[in-house]
């Protein structure tokens, strides 16, 4: 009965979709506001990277917003899943289920972790220049901490230093926007020199706020992959 | 023929919004359900990059020479897909943390036993 | 002229660092809810003035608006901030001593980014920045919602989670066929356009965000979640949740509907909506013996209510149901503030074991009277001057439909007057069980009661208070070529 | 400013006894009596005066509120700082053994504020406001006693927010029909409105200040919520509060729709006013009637009280000079009486410890010979007894029915006397009489400030019984202002041309005739004082206690006419609230707790939306 | 206003004469239906006599008042009801006054009897007042056709207009018939005598009465008996000058004693049951008629 009512239902959205998208024709040009952005985007935010331009520049607000949200799932599974800390030292000094992981996956997490580590700052380093930026970044050093979590079960982050870290990022985040709305006027404007596009040092204040950004998601994908493992146990 | 080329995407895109959507409607597995909200939401992130695409163009990255901007793809459903990733990442990981949570007190996953709320 | 933009990075920014003053000492974080909603109950106080005179819009970035992410702050918006900010502080005030579940420094960091969120629903003038807030909101609340990881609340959260999930999914595929449709992002330029697109179309997309933004409003059959989050989440959540969640949703609806779409057909389904959430509501809150369900329902009620006035859609309808806004919000902070604390002093959520709590807990029980009559909708308290309102507005439109849709919510009136009555009663005129022990309570927690329990005598005695604000904010909402007059600087 | 300062008064003075409360129980009894003597005296300083002012704007709604005073509302402001002062002056002694006095006497002169806020109000959304104060402060007193009280008090409020809602909806109409709710202004503008608005504007009215009124079948709620209340405020409630109702038939009937059009409303037998003079005959045969089977005094006033207010509707529904005249008149009447009446069940209640079953009680006279005779002198007044006050007011009704060629109406309203006597005669008989059981020996008779309220209307029931002029001049004024022709009145009774009544020579009669058979009667031989239990009992023994024939004091009538007295409009209303509450039951299984069903319904609607656009094409 | 003052004098005291002599003559009458001789027609003047000067015991000031309320309030309704044209004082007071003063009697007796507190009398009084409430009903249905169909309220002009032989009676028969029925409930007559039956509850609420209470009763009834005689013959049979008056009177009393005196004595309920069927059919009928033809 369910299922029918179900399908019937589906089938009545289907048919919805198929009126909506008969009316956006699939690979036509349709860009509107974009048009400003792709022509004056370089000159405007010193980004090459347009997509990196309006994430960080034109749409930076929806940026905060999104670490924000990130923060919020990271700060809510903390406070979901928080043990008191005395049952935990109970239930750690009861036995350890969690079997030793290999020598083979030891020593190659062991080789492999620096160098994740490495290509994730890489990657949103150079997020103004080419695909990528802080949240690929951040999430390619957490897949590294989840390799050294596989490896090695009983190392932990250290939580008070990581939390201080997302919180530290994500007031610079908050900071250089209010830096902006102190020296032009807007919140979140790029208030420092644009420099030359295509180099490193360029587009202003977009590759330090993704630096921040790398490191407030890296370490809260980190948080919450701990916390989902603490609570595994 | 073109027909189908030009609806594969959406296609693709809402099968993955339907199928989501019937499994959050028919699943009683919490889990389930979760990766069907999951489902509804790459469903809607290709629907995002469908939309923004201009056949025959390229990435809206000019660190190469020869990228004209007339050459180039939407940038915004980009940056909004990222967001959307990044959203569903968040509430993915909020929602596996709630099951846990509600496996510990209930002892099962299955939502039409899970009933301590109703009316 | 402050800039409107620091309502929404003041309190991020305080959450962000509760960590940091988490090193100095644990108790600190449990002030920086309310000095960071100080800062915004400050600001939008000053702003409310200049707004009146001049709406401001604020780009975010620096560049003119449809190309960058602004803010609009419109007499709606400004109305809407200072309610969320106001509503806050007082339940932030109430949080420092009634949360005592661990972690609480988490506990506030939530709190005040659910503000955050609220906040940017009401200020930006961009769709995609509005689903962002709107997910801010939304995460935050469930997370909360979970935050005494009881079984209840878990399961709670859950099910608001699932239901919240589908709306906000469809929230996004709204948004997304409006980009694609027009390729804007700009609520104001998508405003400014949509008269060229083709009316199937648009209704799908509307149908979309409406179904979206009526889950978290809580229209009828998108209601679901609300009693059991309510009910189960901390008292000073549930407030939060009804005095301003639910508003924001159903802000979301009347942007869409009128600033955007100018979808003036769908308008008496709308009243109709409303109304049928209010019966549905004020019946099964009749039924309850669990006072945070019961309030919860009743929330439902009151939702139906605003959203009926809305969907008068003359001026004064729509001011009307921006007072029932302010009323509800209110009344239904303060009682679920009360119920909260008498719930925590007596160790039951069920109506029974509250009798004699008049005696035991005289200020608590009469702020919980004095918010139950203001629901009810009785003088000289706030309720009464929007319920009048209402009425009025309804009766004026002069459609019969209006005539047998307003006659129909004052019997609801009627059902929801049974149950508060009853449950004043309870407090007061019944003999306590097990309540000898109970002590009244003091400090951090009476202050808020009191602040609502004042404000909403004197909005009920001179509403003139905030009439001239909600007046300009129901133009807001109703001049849809005005509001995109200020954004796209035309005319 | 004066009509200002009386609210101020009365409201400030409300809030101050409160706090003042919490200090000293002392002063607070002192400031809540002298808080209501002030507002009688201002109210009565603003006699035979005409002020009209606007006291608070509201803007927004482009209205402003405003007060005035006429004859009409002198009258019953007058009437309603009265029986508070009173009541509030019995509450003194009576209240001591209660707790909660602080809100007690607050919420006293809350309801008393209220009231005078409603009928000294000039425009209709003032009153609504007073109203409603007045309804929920009412709600909160007759719960005050908790137990059975919560359900009356639940009752009540339920009911008299169904009729705050239809006056709701017929204020709002009027103010959108013609932008105005000021009494004067509506009273010109409406005389150009359909007779289908009046009808429809009437008939929300009668619901809303019926329910208040308690008019069959709107009535339920009266009997419960009289009897739990504590006795001064039943005295109030039943007095004065009841009858604020009767101020709005009489001010909406006569001050706005005015003669001329409630004449042209209906065809024949369904005329409006015909029609409403059968309800408050229907009234009078429900309320009297079942009062006669009551065992509880207080019940049993209660039910008189709706009978009574069925002789009022039946005097003002005809909008004749001599109507309008006796049904106002009686309203005051039956304030003064039923008051005195409650006090008296009070006084009783306060010597006995709470008990109100007439059936375990007896014989008090000897011990409480001053509240006997106020149940004496009341319970005259409220059948009508010559040289008591009710029996004028109730002579112009009877007047009115047979002049205006109603036999039928009027020999309802005679044989409602009848049933009144057969029942108040039981109460009198069954408290004060008969055999004093050997558990209230000890009965004293109560205290000074008890007595004094109670002596005070009893005087007043004899004073307007002997000298209606007195309050009928007041009310002929009333209907000057009604534009209705004033009933002329001498001190004594009526001049010839409206009828046979002279007071003053029926009670020269009387008391010639009495004085007369008084010596005749102490001439002859002296009789002997005995004892209650020295009498007659054809030779055998009866045991003390055992002496109470008062049980079921009409056994043979209950069992005739019990049967088709049944309260069926109560009945009916508990069966709909029970059928809406397993409705309401239904309603909430929706919420089934299955997070998949809860899915469906989002689903369901947005479908829906999809289906209204692409299949039908709505909107 | 001297002849007024002289009648307001005299009236009283030829309806008490005609009153006692209706109470002996009904003592009388009864006994030569019942084959029994029967005490000389002025026995009641002897019964009197003698009871003012035996002593008597008292209940309570009420118990005294009580009766004496009762008794003056007959006494000034005599003076309210025209008795041949006569009536001095029925300006200041109507039919509906009347009809009120007629209650100063019974609740005099009751609160005096109340105050007795013996069971007999509380047993009599209800009786009285169940008995009343049943006679009531036809009584006032042709009351008010009478007065429907005269469209007064006065009785003297009801009288008036009864001049020259047309009588109430003829007019409106049914009301009449209903009156006359239920005259022996008014009275206390067979077979109506359940509130003072002697043989169950001990004359009822005359129990406590001894000495001058008892006379004062004694005169109290016969009162009643000429007002209620009275009455009839005001409203159906035309009034006339004081001796017709007093013919008719005697009639309808003797008629009356006829037709009920075989009758054994009803219990209260069959009373009530009987009263508020035949004799208030016939008077609603009445009445009906009565609206219809005015």
């Amino acid at each position: 009965m369910r299922r029918i009512v179900s399908i019937i239902i589906l089938i009545i959205i289907a048919v919805g979709f198929i009126f909506a998208f008969s009316k956006i024709p699939f690979g036509k040009d349709k860009i509107n506001v974009a048009n400003y952005y792709i022509k004056k985007g370089i000159k405007q935010t010193g980004a090459v990277n347009i997509v990196t331009s309006v994430v960080l520049n034109y749409r930076g607000f929806d940026t905060l917003g999104e670490v924000t949200v990130l923060f919020i799932a990271a700060v809510g599974l903390g406070a979901v899943l928080f043990v008191e800390r005395k049952i935990q030292k109970n239930m750690d000094d009861k036995e350890d289920k969690t079997k030793r992981a290999s020598l083979i996956l030891r020593t190659g997490s062991r080789l492999l972790f620096p160098l994740i580590l490495l290509f994730g700052a890489y990657i949103f380093v150079h997020g103004h220049l080419t695909p990528g930026g802080g949240f690929q970044g951040g999430a390619i050093i957490a897949s590294g901490f989840l390799l050294m979590y596989l490896a090695f079960p009983k190392q932990r982050i250290n939580k008070k230093t990581s939390g201080l870290a997302e919180s530290l990022s994500g007031l610079i985040f908050v900071g250089i926007g209010l830096l902006g709305l102190v020296f032009s006027g807007y919140f979140l404007t790029n208030f420092l020199p644009k420099g030359i596009p295509n180099t490193l040092f360029s587009a202003g204040i977009i590759p330090i706020i993704y630096i921040a950004i790398g490191f407030k998601v890296g370490f809260e994908l980190t948080g919450i992959i701990d916390d989902l493992l603490e609570r595994s146990r | 023929m073109s027909g189908i080329y030009n609806w594969m995407y959406y296609i693709a895109s809402g099968g993955l919004i339907l199928i989501g959507l019937y499994i959050v409607l028919v699943k009683t597995n919490l889990i389930k359900i979760v990766i069907g909200l999951n489902f509804i939401d790459t469903g809607i992130n290709i629907l995002l990059i469908c939309i923004g695409y201009v056949r025959g163009r390229t990435a809206p990255i000019f660190s190469r020479p020869g990228i004209s901007p007339a050459n180039v793809v939407d940038p915004v459903p980009q940056a909004l897909v990222l967001t959307a990733i990044v959203i569903g990442v968040a509430v993915l990981a909020l929602a596996l943390s709630i099951v846990i949570k509600v496996y510990q007190h209930n002892k099962t996953l299955n939502v039409t036993k899970i009933k301590g709320l109703k009316w | 002229m402050v800039n409107p933009s620091l309502l929404i990075a003041v309190p991020l920014a305080f959450a962000f660092s509760i960590p940091l003053f988490g090193l100095v000492s644990k108790k600190i974080g449990k002030y920086i809810p309310v000095v960071a909603l100080l800062i915004n109950v400050g600001i939008s106080f000053i702003l409310i003035p200049q707004i009146l005179k001049k709406p401001a819009v604020v780009s975010i970035g620096g560049w003119s608006p449809p190309f960058c992410i602004n803010l609009v702050v419109g007499p709606l918006g400004v109305f809407l901030v200072t309610l969320i900010s106001s509503i806050g502080l007082l339940v932030a005030i109430y949080a420092i001593s009634y949360i005592k579940e661990e972690p609480t420094e988490k506990y506030h960091m939530l709190f005040l980014l659910l503000i955050t969120g609220a906040t940017g629903i009401v200020l930006t003038g961009d769709i995609f920045n509005l689903f962002v807030f709107f997910e801010i909101l939304c995460i935050s609340s469930y997370a909360l919602v979970a935050y005494n990881k009881d079984k209840e609340g878990t399961e709670a959260a859950m099910k608001y989670l699932i239901q919240g999930s589908v709306g906000s999914s469809f929230v996004l595929i709204g948004i997304a066929l409006l980009y694609g449709m027009f390729g804007t992002l700009n609520m104001a330029d998508i405003a400014s356009r949509v008269t060229s697109a083709d009316p199937t179309f648009l209704f799908i997309s509307l149908a979309f965000l409406i179904t979206g933004f009526g889950i978290e409003a809580a229209v009828f059959p998108l209601n679901a979640w609300l009693p059991d989050a309510h009910s189960s989440a901390p008292s000073s959540i549930s407030a939060i949740l009804s005095g301003i969640a639910i508003k924001t949703g159903v802000y979301g609806v009347a942007r869409m509907i009128y600033t955007i779409f100018n979808a003036d057909g769908i308008l008496t389904f709308i009243a109709f909506l409303g109304l049928l959430t209010l019966l549905i509501g004020e019946m099964s809150a009749f039924r309850q013996n669990d006072i945070k369900r019961l309030l919860a329902y009743s929330s439902i009620g009151q939702i139906g209510l605003i959203v009926f006035a809305l969907g008068i859609a003359t001026s004064l309808g729509v001011f009307a149901g921006l007072f029932q806004i302010v009323s509800h919000a209110l009344a239904k902070a303060l009682l679920f503030l009360a119920a909260g604390y008498m719930i925590y002093r007596v160790g039951s959520k069920s109506i029974d074991s509250l009798s004699g709590l008049g005696r035991k807990m005289p200020l608590t029980s009469f702020a919980f009277t004095i918010g139950s009559f203001s629901l009810i909708g009785l003088p000289p308290f706030a309720g009464f001057i929007s319920k009048f309102s209402i009425v009025y507005a309804a009766i004026q439109v002069k459609k019969p439909i209006f005539l047998v849709f307003v006659v129909i919510a004052l019997i609801a009136t009627v059902i929801e007057a049974g149950y508060f009555f009853k449950v004043v009663q309870n407090l007061y005129f019944k003999e306590g069980k097990n309540v000898d022990n109970v002590t009244e309570t003091s400090g951090y927690i009476i202050v808020p009661m009191i602040i609502l329990v004042i404000s909403i005598i004197v909005i009920g005695i001179h509403p003139q208070f905030i009439t001239g604000l909600l007046k300009g904010a129901a133009g807001e909402l109703l001049g849809r070529t005005g509001y995109i007059g200020w954004v796209l600087g035309g005319s | 400013m004066q009509l200002i300062t009386i609210l101020i008064v009365a409201f400030l003075g409300a809030g101050i006894v409160y706090l003042i409360g919490k200090i000293s129980g002392k002063a607070r009894d002192i400031l809540a009596v002298l808080a209501s003597l002030i507002v009688v005296i201002l109210v009565s300083l603003a006699y035979n005066q005409k002020i009209y002012t606007s006291f608070y704007p509201l803007p927004f709604l482009n209205l402003s509120l405003t007060l005035r005073i006429d004859p009409l509302s002198w009258f019953f402001a007058i009437a309603v700082a009265g029986i508070g002062f009173l009541s509030i002056l019995f509450s003194l002694e009576y209240m001591k053994h209660y707790q909660k006095l602080d809100f007690y006497y607050s919420m006293m002169l809350f309801v008393n504020a209220g009231m005078l806020g409603v009928v000294l109000s000039a425009d209709f959304l003032s009153l609504y406001i007073f109203w409603e104060i007045m309804s929920w402060s009412t709600y909160l007193l007759i719960s005050y006693k908790g137990g059975k009280a919560v359900g009356a008090g639940l009752k009540y409020i339920v009911m008299s927010t169904v009729g705050s809602i239809a006056m709701l909806f017929a204020i709002v109409s009027l103010y959108t029909s013609y932008g105005t709710l000021e009494f004067s202004s509506l009273a010109s503008l409406l005389q150009t409105a359909s007779s289908g608005y009046i009808l429809f504007l009437l008939i929300m009215f009668i619901i809303g200040f019926g329910i208040k009124n308690a008019i069959w079948p709107l009535h339920t709620w009266l009997p419960d919520a009289h009897a739990e209340a504590v006795s001064p405020f039943s005295a109030v409630l039943s007095g004065i509060l009841v009858r604020i109702g009767i101020y709005g038939f009489v001010l909406v009937m006569y001050s706005i729709v005015g003669l001329n059009l409630l004449h042209k409303l209906g065809y024949g037998l369904l005329n409006f006013n015909y029609i409403l003079c059968w309800i408050g005959a229907i009234s009078i045969i429900i309320g009297t009637f079942i009062a006669l089977l009551q065992d509880d005094d207080k019940r049993l006033l209660a039910w008189h009280a709706i009978g009574q207010g069925g002789y009022m509707i039946l005097g003002i529904s005809f909008g004749t000079t001599l109507g309008i005249a006796g049904g106002i008149f009686h309203t005051l009447n039956h304030c003064i009486y039923i008051a005195l009446l409650f006090l008296v069940t009070g006084a009783v209640e306060y010597r006995t410890g709470g008990v109100r079953d007439l059936n375990q009680l007896g014989g008090l006279i000897k011990k409480m010979p001053v509240t006997f005779i106020g149940g004496l002198i009341g319970i005259s007044g409220l059948i009508g007894i010559p040289l008591t006050n009710g029996f004028v007011s109730k002579w112009l009704i009877y007047k009115t029915l047979i002049m205006e060629k109603h036999p039928f109406l009027a020999f309802v309203a005679l044989i409602g006397t009848w049933g009144t006597i057969l029942s108040v005669y039981k109460f009198l008989h069954n408290i004060f009489l008969g055999q004093l059981p050997e558990k209230y020996k000890d009965v004293k008779e109560v205290p000074w400030a008890m007595r004094l309220p109670m002596i005070i209307l009893t005087s007043v029931i004899i004073l307007f019984g002997i000298l209606p002029g007195i309050p009928l001049n007041v009310i002929s004024g009333i209907e000057r202002s009604f534009g209705i022709k004033p009933l002329s009145t001498i001190i004594f009774g009526m001049p010839r041309e409206i009828g046979e009544l002279n007071i003053i020579n029926i009670l020269a009669a009387i008391v010639v005739a009495g004085v007369f058979i008084y010596l005749i009667f102490s001439l002859s031989t002296r009789s002997r004082r005995v004892n209650q239990y020295d009498n007659y009992a054809a030779g055998s023994f009866i045991p003390k206690d055992k002496y109470q024939y008062s049980v079921r004091f009409y056994d043979p009538v209950y069992r005739i006419i019990g049967p088709y007295l049944r309260d069926v409009v109560d009945d009916f209303y508990y069966w709909l609230v029970e059928k809406s509450k397993s409705f309401f039951q239904g309603v909430r299984q929706i919420y089934t707790g299955n997070v998949n069903t809860y899915a469906l319904y989002i689903l369901l609607f947005l479908a829906f939306l999809i289906i209204t656009k692409i299949g039908w094409g709505l909107w | 206003m001297v002849i007024k003052a002289v009648w307001i004098i005299v009236l009283p005291i030829i309806a008490f004469i005609i009153g006692v002599f209706f109470l002996g003559l009904s003592r009388k009458v009864i006994a030569r239906i019942h084959r029994r001789y029967g005490p000389p027609i002025y026995q009641p003047v002897i019964d009197l006599i003698k009871l003012m000067n035996q002593k008597s015991i008292s209940h309570g000031r009420l118990f005294d008042m009580g009766v004496i309320l009762s008794l003056a309030g007959s006494i000034v309704l005599v003076l309210f009801i025209p008795f041949g044209g006569i009536a001095p004082l029925s300006g200041s007071g109507d039919f509906l006054v009347v009809l009120y003063l007629m209650l100063l009697a019974p609740l005099g007796v009751a609160l005096s009897g109340g105050e007795g507190a013996n069971p007999n009398i509380s047993i009599g009084i209800s009786r009285k007042m169940m008995l009343s409430l049943g006679y009531e009903v036809p009584l006032l249905f042709s009351i008010l056709a009478v007065m429907t169909y005269y469209k007064t309220t006065s009785l003297v002009e009801i009288t008036k207009a009864q001049q020259h032989l047309s009588w109430g009676v003829i007019y409106l028969p049914l009301p009449a018939i209903a009156y006359f029925m239920i005259l022996p409930a008014m009275l206390g007559i067979r077979p109506f005598d359940i509130v003072s039956a002697p043989q169950e509850i001990s004359s009822g609420p005359s129990v406590e009465y001894g000495g001058r209470y008892l006379a004062l009763m004694t005169v109290e009834h016969a009162f009643h008996t000429f007002i209620v005689l009275a009455l009839f013959v005001d409203l159906f049979l035309g009034g006339g000058n004081p001796f017709t008056f007093f013919v008719k009177m005697l009639v309808v009393f003797l008629l009356g004693l006829f037709i009920h005196a075989v009758f054994p004595r009803f219990r209260i309920d069959q009373a009530i049951k009987y009263c508020w069927k035949w004799p208030s059919i016939l008077a609603l009928a009445g009445l009906v008629i009565a609206y219809v033809v005015a």
